[in-house]
C-alpha cells in the first residue's frame, strides 16, 4: 500500500541528486503514516531554503511563508485548531538565524507543535554562505577568512530555553530519525529535533562521513530527563551525541493556556458569532 | 465682572503625568454626558510615567462638537510648569483670548491636603467642575460612590470628600457664569473612545484572534481586544515583535480565525515584508496603523498622519491593498467591522489608519445600529481536487483552511501553481499577477464614497481623510459660508475615481492634513494628475485645531 | 544551403543548474573579449541548485550591443528539456526566426564520454564555438592552460582535449558562416558584470564597511565586496538578518566608516525601520538592492523592477531620501561612486537599484576613468561645544563622530534638539522636520539630469528607467526613426524637475518598465501632472529583449 | 570633584521618582569614573526603553536607536573604532524580546562590548505590559489570565550561548553592581550584566523588597570558570543567585577578527583611500 502523504503521480524535487534532505523527507513520510495521521489533519509550516522546500513535496497541507518566519504561523495555525498535527520544517539559516527570534520566544509559548531544523551547517538554497551552525574556520565566498564566529549550539539553546523535547539525530540513519520523529510529533509541547544532514554541493567539509566520524549514539542508561544533565551533554561536540537529549513533561501547553478552549474545544473556524453579546457590550457604554 | 460662558465650555487640565488628569477625564466624562451634556475630551501626554507636562482638554457643549479647540475658557492648573505650557500651545491660535485677569484662585493642593493628602486635588478640580455646572449634588454623589466602589472605604470617603470641596468651591465661584443645554438624547448616546471604536467594530466583525506588540498609540486597541478575550471568544497575544504579529496574524487566518494585528508607525514598517507575503498568499488581513510623528521614534505619543505613504506602498512587489482611515466613532466601528467582510472576501490586506488624536478622544455619539451587521465568511469546504489559487474570472480563489474538507490547502511565499506549489513558468507568473490584480477591480465597487457636507453649491472645496473629520467639518461650518464645502474622505485606496469630478467643480481645492508632505495630495495627484497646491499642514506632533483651520481656510479664499 | 551570420551573433547554452553553464560563459566571455569581439552575456536560472532548466545568452558582435535578444542564431542544449523551454521563451518575440530544419547534431555528450566524463560536454560546447568563430589554436590553448591553471594536471588536460575537440567540430561546421569584426578596443576594454561594475563603484566611494545577509540576486555584490576586504581594508560581515544589517550600517557610520549595505526586496522590507531612523539621524547611508519579483519570495532569481515604490517610501515618517538606477556598467560605477559622496554630504541614505538582470549580465565597457574619483569626506573634529544636529541654514549639521575631537556625539531616534537629546518641544519638532527637509533643495542641484539619445527634434518619447537603458535604446536605435528619443533616468529621486518641458515636447510618450504597475511613470504623474498612458510593461521574471521593446513601440507609433 | 560623566546643569530625568535606574544611572556613573576612562572614548548604545534613556543621562557620546536594536550598531561602533568603549543598555523587553535575534548573534561575535539589561520583568514605557522575563501568573492590562509563557533566563541562554562574562546584580545594591559593571567593562569579550530593576509603577509584584528577599549572593568559593556548573546556578530561581555567574577567557573577539586590524589597529575614520589599488583593480579587468 502506498504512504497517502506521497504523491502518486512523480514530482519533480528541486534538491540535488545525493542531498540529504530525500532522506529526512523520506523518514517523515514514513514517520507520517506510522502515526496514523489523516492527511487532512497534517499541516505542514516552513520558511525559505533547501530544507524549507519540504511541505512542497509532501501530499498535506502546508503554509510556505518567508524566510524565517515558520514558527509564528505554524504557533498560530495550531492555536486555531487545535485539532490540527502542526510540523514546521526549516533550515538552519531559516530557523536559528534569520527566525531566531520566534525560535526564542514560541518556545517560551510552548505550542504543540513540532519543529525539525536541517543542520547542513551552510546555507543551501543561497549557495553556500555560511549558518549560524557553520564549523569555525570554514571558508565561503562571504566568509573569506573562514568563520570566525561561535557556531550556534541549538541543544545547549533549547536546552537552556526549557524546550520539553530536544533531541540530535543524523539523516544517514533513516530509522532513528523516523523513530525520533514520531516521538517528537507525539510529544505534547514544542519539540526540537535537530537533524544533521549533509548538504552534498555547498559543504564539502561537513559530508556524509563526516557526521558518521563525528556523532555516536545516546547510550540505553542516558537519562534525558536531568536538565543539567542534558545541558553537559549538549556541550559535547565531535563526536556528537544523537538521540533524544533531553525530554521532560512539566509544562503545560500554549493551547492549554487561551482561554477560548476551557469551555469548547472546537476550533475557531466553527464557532458562530453571538450579535446579543456585541449588543449587550455596545450598550454597556451608554 | 463676571464671565459669561454659553453653550460651549473648553476646560483644560493640565498637570505632570501621574498626578491623575486621567481620573478627572474619566469621572467627568461619564458624569456629565450621562447629565446630558455633549461632552468630548482629548489628551496630549510626553513619552514618560511619571512628571514632564500634559493636559486634556474637556469640552462640554450645548450640541454635538467633537473637536479640538484652541480656545480655554477654563484651565485648571495642577503643577506649576502648567500655564508656561499653555501659553504656548495657545500661541497657535487664540493667544489674544486668554484673559490672565481672568485668573481665578483655587487651592487645590491646599483643599486636598486638608484631607490629609495632596493626590486629592484631581478629585477636588473635578468637583470644581461638577460645581461650575451645576451638577445635581445627589447624582454626583451616587456617581462617586459607585466610581470609586472598588478601591476601599477609605480611599472612596476621601474622594468623595474632596469632590465635594471641590463643588462647593464651584457653586460657590460666582466669577463665572457658565449656561449650556442638556438634552435628553446624549443620556442615551454612548461614551466612547477611538480606540473602543476600532476594538467594537473588530468584534462586530467577527474578529477572534489578535496579536500585536505593544507600541503607543496603538497599545489601547491591544488592551481592549485583550479585555475582549473571554467574552467575545479571542484569542489575544503579544508577540516577540512585529514581524512575528504579522506572520502569526496570516497562520490564524490560514487556519480559518479572523485575525487584525494593532501596530504603529515603526512596528508597521517591521511589517512591511509579511504584508507583501499577505499580498502574495492572499490572505486577508486587517492591520489597525494608529499613527505617530516619525521618524523613526519620533514623538512617540503624539499625533500625525504621516504614514500614508508607507501604507499605500509597504511591501516589496505588486499586490493590491485596501485602505480605510475612519473620522468619527461611527465610522471607525463601521469601517473595522467591515473591514472584516472586504478582506475575507477579497483576500487582501486591509489596513485601518487612525491616529494618536483619533485612538484617544472621547466623546458621545449615538448608539451604534447592529441590524445591518453581518458577519461575512468566504471559507469554503474543500473537496480532493481543492486548489487554493484556482483561476477564476474575477481573480478570487474560494479559500479553503486546513481541517475542513479533504483538500490540501497550500500556500507558498514563492510564485506559484493553482495548487500552491513553487512554480517558475512565466505564463503561470502572469497569470497569477494578473489575478491577483483583477480583484482590484471588484474591489472599487465595493469603495464607500467620500462625505461630501457643507454647501452643494461650493467653489471652494476642503479636502481631509481620516482623523481631523471633525475639526474641519466644525471649521467650516464656523466660517459659515455658502462656498465652502468638505469633502472627507475615510475610505482612501483605492482612491474613489469620480473625485476629479468634485475638484474640477470647484475654483478653489484645499487640503488639510496632519503631516508635512501632504501624502494624501500626493495619491490624489497620482490618481487624477490634479494638483492640490493649497496646502493646510500640521506636523507638530499635535492635531489641529477648529480655530487653526478656520483661520487657514481664510487665508486661501 | 549555409546559414550567412553576420556582425551579431546569438548563442543560448541552455541545461540544467549544475551542468556547467557558468563555465562556458566565463571561458568564452574572456577569450572572446580578450580576442577582440564585443561580448555580452545575460542568464536567466532557476531558483535551485541543481536539475530544473537555465540559460545563458552569448552575444557576440561587431559593435557594442550590450543588450538582451530573443533571437536565437545558435542554440546549445545540455538538456533535453533545453528546446522545449527556449521555444517558449522565444514565442514571446520571435518565434519565426527559429530554424528546426537548421538543426545540427552534436554530441556533446557523446564526445565528452569519449573523454571518460560527461562533465566534459561543456567545454566541449565551449571549444565548439570557438570553432565557429575560428579562434586562434594556440590563442585557445594559452588561455585554457591559464584558466584551468589552478585545477589538477589531469583535469586541465581533460579539459583541454574537450575544448580542442569542441573546437574542430566547430571549425568543421560549413553549414554556419560567421563574420563578426574583431576590433583592438575591445581588448583594453573591461569584462565586467553589473555586481562588479557596483562593487567597484563602493570601493571607489571609499567604502570601507559592508554587511549583508545573502539574498539573490544581491549576493553577488557581498561576496564581491568580501573578497575585497583585504586588499581594500574594508570590514565585510555577514548578519543575523536584514534588520540587524541596516542597524549595523548605521552604527558603522557613526562611528567613521562609510558603510554599504546589499539586500533585495523581501531584506529591504525588513530594512523599512532602519531606513526611517537613517532619515531621523541624519546618517549617510547606502544601500544596493538588486530587485527581483515578489510579492514575497516570489520568483528570487529572476529579474523584475518592481521595487520601485518600496524604495520612494520605504520607512515611516516624512525623510529625504536619493534613488539611483544605474543603466549601465560604467553608470554603475560612476554612480555607486558618487552615492558615497552624496550620502556623505547631505547625510541621507541613497538607495542604488539594480536588479537580477543587471547584476548578472556581463559585457566590455571602456576602462573606467579615476582621475576625477575624489572620496568626499565630511566629518569634522569636534569641540566641548559640538552639536551633532545644530541648525544651519541649508540644514545639513557638520557631522561629528565619536573619538574624533572633544565632543559629545549624540544621535536619537526620538524627535531631538541640536545636541541630539530627545525632546518634545514642538517647535524644535518643526525646526528639525523643516531642517530635515531643507536638504532637499541642496540636493536637487546635484541632480543628474536623464540621458538623451536618439533624435532631439523627437516627437516619440521613450522613457525608461535603471537596467532596461542598452535594450530600450538598441530597439530604438533599431526602429530608425528620426522621431524618436530614449529618456533614460539613472537618477530617480529626487525626480529632475524640467522633466515635465521634455514630455511636453512629444506628442507620444511611451514608457518602458520591468514591472506591472509602471511605477515609475507614477512617480512621474505625481511630480508632474503627467500621465503617460502608453506603457510597455514586462513582468513575468525575464528582462525585455531589444525586438520586444522594438515590437511594442512600433504599436504606439 | 565631580564626575566627568554627570552633567554640570540639572538635567531633566524622565523616570518615575523611585525608580531602580536612577540607582544604576549612579553605579554607571561612578564605574566610569573609577575606571578613569576618557569621555571621549565612551559611547553608549541603546534602543528604546525607559532603561534605553540612560544614555541620554550619561554626559557622553551615544547612538540611541531603535527599540530592540542596539547591539548592532554597538557591534559596528567597536569594530570601526577599537580604540572606543562601547556600551550598551536596554531594558529586558528591548534586549530579550524585540532585539532576541542579535542578542543571539552579537555573542556569537563575541565583540568587545559591554551589555547591561534592565530587568524590571515588565515593559516600563509602554505601561506595564508583560516583558520576557515577566514572572509566570503576573496580570496586566494585556495577559490579562496572566502570564503563562515561561520566563526567560537570561543568564542560562548566555552560558548556552557560551558569552564569557555573564552576572546578575540587583541595583538595590549599588556597590556590587558597580562593582561588576566595572568587571564587565574590563572584561575582554561581550559581558552581559542583567540588572535586577524594581519598576515602581507598573511592577507590583517584582518590588524592591521582592528583588532583596528573592536573591542571595553567590559564596566566595564558587567557581564561575565551569560552564555546566554555573548553568545549574542559572537555573536557580526565587532566591537568585546575584554575581559573576560565568566567565571565561577562551573566546577571541570580532574585532580580533577582523581582516583590517590584522597589521594596522588605527581606527577605520584614519584610514586614507589609496587610489592605485583601485586603479590596480580594474585594470585587472581588461
Ligand atoms: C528576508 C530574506 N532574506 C534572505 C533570503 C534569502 N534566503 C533564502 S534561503 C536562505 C538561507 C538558506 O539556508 P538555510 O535556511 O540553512 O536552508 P538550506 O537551504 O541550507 O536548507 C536565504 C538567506 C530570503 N528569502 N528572505
Ligand atoms: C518597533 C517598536 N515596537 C514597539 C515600540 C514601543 N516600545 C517602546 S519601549 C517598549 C518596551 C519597553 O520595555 P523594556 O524594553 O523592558 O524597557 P523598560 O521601559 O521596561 O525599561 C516598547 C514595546 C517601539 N518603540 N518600537
Ligand atoms: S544545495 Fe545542498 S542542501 Fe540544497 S539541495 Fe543541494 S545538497 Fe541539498
Ligand atoms: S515606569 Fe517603571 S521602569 Fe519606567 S521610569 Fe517608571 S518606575 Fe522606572
Ligand atoms: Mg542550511
Ligand atoms: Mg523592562
Amino acid at each position: 500500500m502506498g504512504n497517502i502523504f506521497d504523491f502518486e503521480e512523480k514530482i519533480d524535487i528541486a534538491w540535488c541528486p545525493g542531498c540529504g534532505d530525500y532522506s529526512i523527507r523520506k523518514a517523515l513520510l514514513e514517520a507520517l503514516q506510522e502515526l496514523n495521521l489523516k492527511k487532512e489533519k497534517v499541516v505542514l509550516v516552513s520558511g525559505i531554503g533547501q530544507a524549507a522546500k519540504m511541505p512542497q513535496y509532501i501530499n498535506t497541507s502546508f503554509f510556505n511563508g518567508l524566510h524565517g518566519r515558520g514558527l509564528p504561523p505554524a504557533t498560530a495555525i495550531k492555536a486555531c485548531n487545535p485539532e490540527l498535527t502542526v510540523i514546521a520544517v526549516g533550515g538552519d539559516g531559516d530557523m536559528y538565524g534569520e527566525g531566531g527570534n520566534h525560535f526564542l520566544h514560541a518556545t517560551r509559548r510552548n505550542p504543540d507543535i513540532t519543529l525539525f531544523v536541517h543542520e547542513n551547517m551552510v546555507y543551501g538554497l543561497t549557495k553556500g554562505q555560511a549558518a549560524p551552525t557553520s564549523r569555525t574556520g570554514m571558508k565561503t565566498p562571504v566568509q573569506v577568512f573562514g568563520v570566525f564566529e561561535k557556531p550556534l549550539n541549538p541543544i545547549a539553546l533549547a536546552i537552556s530555553l526549557d524546550v520539553t523535547f530536544v533531541a540530535r539525530v543524523f539523516c544517514g540513519d533513516i530509522e532513528q530519525t523516523k523513530d525520533v520523529m514520531k516521538k517528537a510529533i507525539l510529544h505534547k509541547g514544542f519539540a526540537l529535533v535537530d537533524i544533521f544532514q549533509p548538504c552534498v554541493t555547498f559543504n564539502k567539509i561537513n559530508t556524509f562521513k563526516w557526521f558518521k566520524d563525528n556523532t555516536y549514539y545516546l547510550s540505553g542508561d542516558y537519562d534525558p530527563s536531568d536538565r543539567t544533565g542534558a545541558f553537559k551533554k549538549s556541550l559535547e561536540e565531535e563526536p556528537f551525541p544523537l538521540g533524544i537529549i533531553y525530554k521532560s513533561d512539566h509544562r503545560t501547553t500554549f493551547e492549554e493556556n487561551i482561554s477560548v478552549y476551557k469551555n469548547d474545544n472546537s476550533p475557531l473556524y466553527k464557532r458562530e458569532f453571538d450579535i446579543k453579546k456585541l449588543e449587550a457590550e455596545i450598550n454597556a457604554k451608554v | 465682572m463676571a464671565n459669561n460662558i454659553t453653550d460651549d465650555l473648553v476646560i483644560v487640565l493640565a498637570g505632570q503625568a501621574g498626578q491623575g488628569i486621567q481620573v478627572i477625564e474619566n469621572i467627568l466624562s461619564s458624569l456629565l454626558k450621562g447629565t446630558g451634556y455633549n461632552f468630548f475630551s482629548t489628551s496630549e501626554l510626553m513619552s514618560r510615567v511619571r512628571g514632564g507636562l500634559n493636559s486634556t482638554e474637556l469640552r462640554v457643549s450645548s450640541k454635538r462638537s467633537p473637536g479640538f479647540l484652541d480656545r480655554i475658557d477654563l484651565l485648571i492648573p495642577l503643577h506649576n510648569d502648567a500655564i508656561a505650557h499653555l501659553k504656548k500651545r495657545i500661541s497657535l491660535g487664540e493667544k489674544d483670548k486668554v484673559n490672565y485677569e481672568g485668573i481665578i484662585d483655587i487651592q487645590f493642593t491646599g483643599i486636598a491636603n486638608e484631607l490629609g493628602n495632596a493626590v486629592f486635588s484631581n478629585t477636588v478640580a473635578a468637583g470644581l467642575i461638577c460645581g461650575l455646572l451645576k451638577i445635581d449634588e445627589r447624582e454626583l454623589e451616587n456617581f462617586i460612590f459607585k466610581y470609586f466602589a472598588v478601591k476601599n472605604e477609605d480611599i472612596r470617603n476621601k474622594n468623595l470628600q474632596a469632590i465635594k470641596k471641590g463643588y462647593f468651591a464651584g457653586q460657590a465661584l460666582t466669577e463665572i457664569n457658565i449656561s449650556i443645554n442638556k438634552s435628553i438624547e446624549v443620556k442615551t448616546d454612548l461614551l466612547l473612545s477611538g480606540a473602543d471604536a476600532i476594538s467594537l467594530g473588530a468584534v462586530a466583525g467577527g474578529c477572534n484572534y489578535v496579536c500585536g506588540y505593544p507600541m503607543s498609540p496603538s497599545t489601547s486597541v491591544l488592551e481592549k481586544m485583550s479585555s475582549y478575550a473571554e467574552k467575545f471568544d479571542i484569542i489575544a497575544e503579544q508577540v516577540e515583535d512585529e514581524i512575528g504579529v504579522v506572520n502569526m496574524a496570516l497562520g490564524a487566518w490560514y487556519a480559518g480565525a479572523r485575525a487584525m494585528v494593532t501596530t504603529s508607525g515603526g512596528g508597521f514598517a517591521l511589517m512591511s515584508e509579511g504584508l507583501s507575503l499577505c499580498g502574495m498568499i492572499e490572505s486577508p488581513l486587517i492591520i489597525h496603523l494608529a499613527q505617530r510623528p516619525g521618524p523613526a521614534t519620533g514623538l512617540p505619543t503624539r499625533t500625525e498622519q504621516g504614514d500614508l505613504n508607507l501604507a499605500l506602498y509597504a511591501g516589496h512587489g505588486d499586490f493590491p491593498r485596501i485602505i480605510l482611515a475612519p473620522g468619527t466613532l461611527e465610522e471607525g466601528f463601521r469601517l473595522t467591522q467591515r473591514a472584516f467582510n472586504l478582506s475575507d472576501k477579497y483576500q487582501v490586506p486591509v489596513l485601518i489608519l487612525t491616529d494618536q488624536y483619533y485612538v484617544d478622544s472621547i466623546y458621545n455619539t449615538p448608539v451604534f445600529k447592529t441590524d445591518d451587521i453581518r458577519i461575512e465568511k468566504y471559507i469554503v469546504e474543500t473537496d480532493k481536487n481543492y486548489k487554493r489559487f484556482s483561476l477564476t474570472e474575477n481573480g478570487i480563489s474560494p479559500r479553503g483552511i486546513p481541517g475542513f474538507g479533504n483538500g490540501n490547502v497550500c500556500v507558498d511565499s514563492d510564485e506559484h501553481d493553482e495548487s500552491g506549489h513553487i512554480t517558475e513558468d512565466s505564463d503561470m507568473r502572469i497569470k497569477m499577477a494578473d489575478k491577483r490584480f483583477k480583484k482590484f477591480e471588484s474591489i472599487k465597487k465595493d469603495i464607500s464614497p467620500a462625505t461630501l457636507t457643507g454647501s452643494d453649491n461650493y467653489t471652494t472645496l476642503v479636502i481631509c481623510w481620516g482623523s481631523t473629520f471633525n475639526i474641519v467639518n466644525e471649521a467650516v461650518e464656523g466660517l459659515g459660508s455658502k462656498d465652502i464645502a468638505v469633502m472627507h474622505f475615510s475610505w482612501i485606496f483605492p482612491l474613489q475615481e469620480n473625485i476629479i469630478e468634485y475638484l474640477n467643480k470647484a475654483s478653489n481645492v484645499i487640503i488639510v492634513e496632519n503631516n508635512s508632505s501632504a501624502q494624501f495630495a500626493m495619491l490624489i495627484k497620482q490618481t487624477t494628475g490634479y494638483s492640490i497646491d493649497k496646502k493646510i499642514l500640521k506636523y507638530n506632533g499635535l492635531p489641529f485645531s477648529v480655530e487653526e483651520v478656520m483661520k487657514e481656510i481664510q487665508k486661501f479664499i
